[in-house]
């Protein structure tokens, strides 16, 4: 006979039980698993597991020389890759005191927004998938492939580009490069109205994210939350703005504040971030100056020991590098400050007391890209 | 009466957002002209990769077998991956001195990252990036190539 | 044997009476009945395999893709090669699920769509069974679908399913509601709940425009409520791949995979007919009452093409609708209907109620 | 504020660095400071941006990089534990909430406890991996190949 276990019973109203969303799940976007606490539908707490896809590559980075972490970093976070690697040159530069020639600074700056844009394109059409709405997939993605084709005509690969190099580029970009990059803003200006059209105005989406996952912005600052999350609880926290690096104290562009905090204003700074990054590239993309495409460097690059750390504002908020020199070619400690770390720390904060729905809605909304969570 | 009035406009909003999302799709459905898939295998004979498409490093060599490739290891020691070996050896010159070069130039395409620090650091220019891309095989010793190929000699003007 | 392509009824009668002349009675009936299902479930088959086909191409086209295109030209055979695929897939079975239930539910869900299909009127007489109350039963039919789902997401032993489950009976118990009230508004105008005559009333103009706006209303109300009576987007809370993997049939996997796929295209070709034979005329060609020269060319189109035309017509709306919108939650769902459309609903019956008191539908 | 530092914490160290203000301040201090720093409206360092450590060979570091974002002014302190093994420094996770998973990241891969904390588990590696693979000494066969 099988031994009877009494348990006192619960109010089965109140009762929670335990849903595992992930290391396989559609809208975890990656291996992430969040364990979820849930009453009925409603989300009573939430605990992250990280680390599914933790490579080590701080530890890694001791190993190598500073132009090898140039392609570590790509694979942070992969949809900014660009933005990542300039991170690492700007604190080599900085550390070595090197000057950049100016046409590295505009086609450095160009080139991180166009990978803004598309990592905000490809943020929106898994946002829409997140809510239910397929088509914005394919439209994001079909937007996205011109800039991917802008990439891979200059420098040979599309998402990870491992293209600039301590006191430069790897190479010049392509003859074409000036036109295809206007080309695609004239294109991009018209099929942005489109987004507009089938997603942000929809009472649907509106009526699904507004009010939902609440971060204050004193909550935001606390929890690190930066980026356009943050930006969208009113947490002023553009690098570019604020530490200007590159050409962005010379160009013109508003740092995207909304004070709403919930997952629509999220939705909307990106929305509002990709015309500002348009601007910003229109500003810069008729005068490049010529020049050469690298400062002189030496051939084996060591840092003067000593500790430095350079912000720079990634495609989800701040990454920063921390590197401490012993005076070798390769870095003693190496940290990567990465933004959806801190962005995922909130998650549980802002979507308790929410519905499974909501929480897939903020998720998207914090669009997190887990191997720079895992690092 | 006033919320019995938003009751209704809040409706007839509802349905407006609903009929301009539904405006776009159905210019898409209309216009078969925008569909942007490319036909894969079909278009393997027009398909054309950019000339600086990274498809997998190779060593250019001309119509001699003659290549640029002096193993002097720089791209090994470069390569953050240890996806190429370089396996030089020693050969006895004419005028009896003993001369280095190479023997095998091994990458291991499975493990290289394509971040292009052996093309750029090779003081010879001995390698470049080859377009092709279909890369897919059933056993993975295969993604191990020689580059340099059989027979083949140093380009001239690079061994003075 | 009278066989004209405008009307089957002189078919259809001679082969009836031929069996009940060469056939006893019960043997005739038995006999009658085997042919009519067969001839339903090569219909089903073949409509479940053009809707799945269907669907792919027109959300393709919306997408800005080709779609299927690999097998076949055009990717015409594709739904069949899946279909192989799914015929030859493992059956996988749960550890601690309900065995029983969990292997009835998929056959519950498919027999309430399948028994939908005999009360709807394809053209003039072709019709396997012609009901006094036929909305009746095609309403209590199709929601006898529900049940099935509830029991997949019950005995799977899996906790994405049970949600996805309770929120599909959450979900259809609240719009049969309006389903049911949107037809009722038109059973008013109608004044019968046969197909029959209600198509046959709709011989000098559908009802639809007869009825003017509401029954304008009543179809947009149908149309939604109908959607999400079939669990598809933007109201497919009960699969929700987003949130709930798969929701009620996370656990199925080969033909009981293939078994709920089919009865989701099938309820939509049920409640398209039902929306095309009640708001559009079923298979009565378009007419418009005084032009005898247009009505004459409109009668030269077959019924069955205006039956099958205006079906598609109705389930490309629906298809319309999942490819455009996003996905509602569950309390939004509930809210769309018990504060919008049952009011909505409740007052439009009143008005047609009045509108034909008074006489003034045309 | 490099005397108004000093003046709050006696024991503080300063060290030269050119980017920021750099202090090392005595583990047990270390929560007062913080806790002032983020409340006393002169400092208002509100916003942790970077929580790490560093194995030192003698010892190991905790360093925070502070940020106001009233006055925008930076400050990088330095907390240094006694030994190798066994060493717990004070959390700061409820001063600044993105501390909880720095710290535990900090804890998974290089082994400093953090007291107080609410929920000290290894973050990234199985809870049975043995060792803190961002430590100097750490080696492992089977995973790191030495190229």
């Amino acid at each position: 006979m099988k031994e009877v276990i009494n348990l006192p019973v619960k109010n089965i109203e109140e009762e929670e039980y335990h849903i595992n969303m992930g290391p396989q799940h559609p809208s975890t976007h990656g291996v992430l698993r969040l364990v979820i606490s849930l009453q009925g539908e409603i989300v009573k707490n939430l605990k992250p597991h990280c680390g599914y896809i933790h490579r080590g590559i701080e530890k890694m980075c001791e190993k190598d020389t500073y132009p090898q972490i140039i392609h570590l970093t790509d694979r942070l976070d992969y949809l900014s890759a660009h933005i990542n690697n300039h991170a690492v040159c700007l604190l080599v530069e900085k550390a070595l005191e090197v000057e950049v020639p100016e046409r590295v600074k505009y086609l450095r700056t160009i080139l991180d927004e166009l990978n803004r844009i598309a990592s905000h394109q490809l943020w929106w059409c898994s946002f829409g998938m997140d809510m239910g709405g397929l088509t914005c997939f394919f439209y994001g993605l079909r937007d996205r492939e011109h800039i991917l084709d802008i990439f891979e005509e200059s420098f040979g690969s599309r998402l990870l580009h491992s293209y600039y190099t301590p006191g430069g580029l790897l190479q010049d970009v392509h003859p074409n490069f000036q036109k295809r990059v206007k080309d695609f803003i004239k294109y991009f200006r018209k099929k942005i109205k489109d987004y507009d059209d089938i997603l942000t105005g929809n009472i649907i989406l509106q009526e699904r994210t507004k009010g939902i996952g609440l971060l204050t912005k004193e909550e935001a600052i606390s929890y690190g939350v930066t980026g356009p999350s943050g930006r969208a609880s009113g947490f002023a926290c553009d690098v570019r703005k604020h530490h200007p690096y590159g050409m962005y104290s010379k160009v013109e562009f508003n740092e995207i504040l909304f004070h709403e905090g919930d997952t629509f204003a999220r939705y909307m700074v990106r929305m509002h971030e990709m015309r500002e990054s348009m601007k910003i590239i229109e500003q810069l993309i008729d005068d490049i100056p010529a020049g050469n495409h690298t400062a002189k460097m030496k051939a084996i690059i060591k840092l003067p020991a000593g500790e430095y750390y350079q912000r720079v504002e990634a495609a989800r908020g701040e990454f920063g590098v921390y590197v401490v020199s012993d005076g070798n070619k390769s870095p003693y400690r190496m940290k990567f400050r990465s933004p959806n770390f801190s962005n995922l720390s909130a998650l549980d904060h802002i979507s308790r007391e929410g519905k499974i729905a909501d929480l897939v809605a903020i998720g998207g909304s914090l669009d997190y890209v887990i191997p720079d969570i895992d690092r | 009466m006033n919320s019995f009035l938003k009751y209704f406009t809040d409706i007839f909003h509802a349905i407006k957002s609903l009929l301009t999302g539904m405006k776009v799709t159905g210019r898409y459905f209309f216009s078969p002209w925008e569909i942007v898939t490319q036909q894969y295998p079909e278009n393997r004979k027009k398909l054309k990769m950019f000339d600086r498409f990274k498809g997998e490093v190779i060593m250019p060599h001309n119509e001699r077998n003659e290549h640029r490739c002096t193993g002097c290891g720089i791209c090994e020691t470069n390569c953050p991956n240890g996806s190429i070996e370089v396996i030089p050896v020693k050969i006895d010159m004419p005028d009896g001195k003993k001369k280095r070069i190479i023997d095998k130039h091994i990458y291991h395409l499975s493990m290289c990252t394509f971040c292009a620090l052996c093309i750029k650091t090779c003081p010879s220019n001995a390698l470049a990036w080859g377009q092709e891309f279909e890369h897919a095989v059933f056993d993975r010793t295969k993604l191990t190539k020689i580059l340099n190929q059989p027979g083949s000699s140093i380009l001239k003007d690079i061994d003075e | 044997m009278a066989f004209s392509i405008y009307d089957f009824t002189s078919f259809t009668q001679s082969v009836d009476k031929f069996l009940y002349d060469s056939l006893s009675p019960f043997w005739a009936l038995i006999v009658e009945m085997t042919i009519i299902g067969l001839l339903v479930l090569v219909f089903y088959a073949l409509v479940g395999l053009f809707l799945v086909y269907a669907e792919r191409k027109v959300c393709a086209f919306m997408q800005n893709r080709v779609g299927p295109n690999r097998v076949g030209p055009y990717g015409i055979v594709q739904t069949i090669a899946d279909l192989f695929k799914l015929l030859m897939k493992e059956l996988i079975y749960i550890k601690n699920a309900d065995k029983l239930l969990f292997n009835i539910a998929p056959f519950i869900v498919i027999i309430a769509s399948f028994m939908a299909i005999a009360a709807i009127p394809f053209a003039k007489g072709l019709h396997a069974i012609d009901f006094d109350i036929g909305i009746l039963y095609v309403i209590a039919v199709s929601s006898l679908g529900v049940v099935g789902i509830l029991l997949a997401g019950w005995s799977s032993n899996n906790k994405y399913s049970l949600i996805g489950a309770m929120r599909s009976g959450a979900q259809i118990v609240s719009y049969e509601l309006s389903v049911g009230l949107s037809l009722l508004t038109i059973i008013i105008l109608a004044g019968t709940m046969q197909f029959s005559a209600i198509v046959a009333g709709q011989e000098n103009g559908w009802f639809i425009f007869k009825g003017h706006i509401p029954a304008f209303i009543a179809f947009i109300v149908f149309l939604i409520a109908s959607t999400a009576e079939t669990n598809r987007g933007p109201f497919d809370l009960a699969e929700a791949e987003s949130e709930l993997t798969a929701g009620f049939h996370t656990e199925y996997s080969g033909i009981k995979f293939a078994f709920f796929f089919l009865a989701e295209y099938m309820n939509m070709f049920i409640v398209a007919s039902i929306a095309a034979t009640v708001f559009l005329g079923g298979w009565m060609p378009f007419h418009v009452g005084g032009w005898e020269g247009f009505n004459r060319v409109m009668d030269f189109i077959p019924p069955v093409f205006w039956y099958f035309g205006k079906t598609a017509f109705v389930i490309f709306m629906m298809m319309w609708f999942k490819w455009t919108f996003p996905r509602l939650r569950i309390d939004q769902l509930l809210n769309l209907e018990w504060k919008y459309l049952l009011p909505i609903n409740l007052v439009n019956i009143l008005v047609m109620a009045f509108v034909v008191l008074m006489g003034w539908h045309f | 504020m490099k005397e108004k530092i000093l003046s709050l914490v006696p024991g503080a160290e300063f060290q030269e660095n050119k980017q920021y203000v750099t202090f090392i301040i005595p583990s047990d201090k270390m929560r007062d400071l913080a806790m002032k720093l983020k409340n006393e409206t002169e400092f208002s360092f509100d916003y942790l941006f970077c929580l790490t450590g560093v194995d030192m060979l003698k010892y190991l570091e905790v360093v925070y990089h502070l940020e106001s974002t009233i006055h925008k002014h930076e400050l990088v302190l330095k907390v240094r534990t006694a030994e190798r093994e066994n060493t717990s420094v004070d959390t700061v996770c409820d001063i600044w909430k993105t501390a909880e998973f720095h710290e535990r990241e900090i804890y998974d891969l290089l082994g400093i406890k953090f007291n107080h904390h609410p929920d000290m588990r290894r973050i990234f590696l199985d809870d049975d991996w043995k060792g803190h693979p961002l430590r100097k000494d750490y080696v492992d066969e089977v995973n790191i190949v030495e190229l």
